[in-house]
């Protein structure tokens, strides 16, 4: 399935657009998406930490996207 | 449970801000401002430019609120958080809490910016004269 | 040491308060504000009367001052009193203090109103409707 | 000699007034003071607290009153 992912900060300049698509296999849990994005893009794993939110919630490594997921790419937070 | 969030790319009102908390039944008010400050580690700050996953960080904010509620004994929050470019000194985000006693406003006003520090998806770039960096994004 | 006290008996402004305080070199302003509630212990509170000794109410106040800028990393400090009759919802005092870093201005601001509750020569009397008392004189 | 001593208060309402003079041997302590004070105001042992300040600092027990002293008596504080 495709997933459109939402990038912000650092994982935008990264990743090069503020969102991207990735062809992952149906019932891809968090953790694998997380993989294939630190593959596509290592840059990300050099991050003080790098979190996926699905649907506006972080997400569990275990949680499984669906196609129409909002996915997005949570960078080191620095509000305040 | 009183509790205002507001996202804005224009200049936060610290007056509006705590007038939200104010109460005939509240005998404290702590309110904590964030401004931006001139340099960071001995360098010079232009400006700081401020991203947020606005849908989301309303979440967290909203999720920060109602922890406070729940831990303290709080009448009314508030937490306004800045967008966009920010120049030195201008307020990037204000937390009001208000309660019958001080302790609770205090405490709840202090867990608030320490949880927005840590999980609202919020983002800032520091901008310098010789380059910029995303803070706090590597180790 | 940027320090401001002010002891009034016309109407406290919050917003004068803090502009003494901020300054480019500050990250973060804690503002602790207290306020008229309008009962205390189940009582209906219709006002308070604030008096002070006012030469000796002042040199406790910089006492107060002097030790946040000894004991913490702040950079300014205001502290601004109420005397006089005020009614529900209006401000007794404000402190404002800006650091550098949000905890010396948490931690200073909050050693200030503690120890102003303790040592400033100040006093309230809560008046009801069927009697008035001076807060805190008996045991 | 004699001195005069503010009140603030309740402190006031018990002495009936904003300002007392009390007649007290030379080199009295703040101390002795406070026993006069007590002794003529009984509703002052009431109190949480009483303390005296001279020239505007809180008074150590042993410290002398000396003539012209700015004297006061401290009910317990109740600012803010």
């Amino acid at each position: 399935m495709q997933i459109d992912i939402l990038t912000f900060g650092i994982a935008r300049d990264i990743c090069g657009g503020s969102r991207i698509r990735v062809d992952v296999p149906d019932d891809t849990t968090a953790e694998a998406l997380k993989q294939h994005l630190a593959e596509q893009f290592p840059r990300l794993s050099g991050l003080a930490s790098f979190l996926l939110a699905v649907n506006e919630e972080f997400a569990a490594d275990n949680s499984l996207i669906r196609p129409g997921d909002e996915v997005a790419i949570i960078p080191p937070v620095s509000g305040g | 449970m009183n509790l205002f969030l507001k996202l804005s790319d224009t200049p936060l009102d610290i007056q509006s801000c705590i007038r939200e908390v104010e109460s005939p039944s509240c005998g404290g008010i702590d309110v904590f401002i964030g401004t931006v400050r001139d340099a960071t580690q001995g360098k010079r700050v232009l400006r700081l430019e401020f991203e947020a996953y606005e849908s989301m960080a309303l979440k967290e904010m909203r999720r920060i609120a109602e922890e406070a509620f729940e831990r303290w004994p709080v009448q009314s929050f508030s937490m306004h958080h800045r967008t966009g470019v920010l120049t030195v000194g201008e307020v990037a985000v204000i937390i009001a809490v208000s309660a019958a006693h001080r302790a609770a406003a205090f405490d709840a006003c202090r867990f608030a910016i320490d949880t927005l520090k840590q999980s609202v998806p919020i983002w800032k770039k520091e901008v310098f004269e010789d380059g910029e960096v995303w803070v706090a994004a590597h180790p």
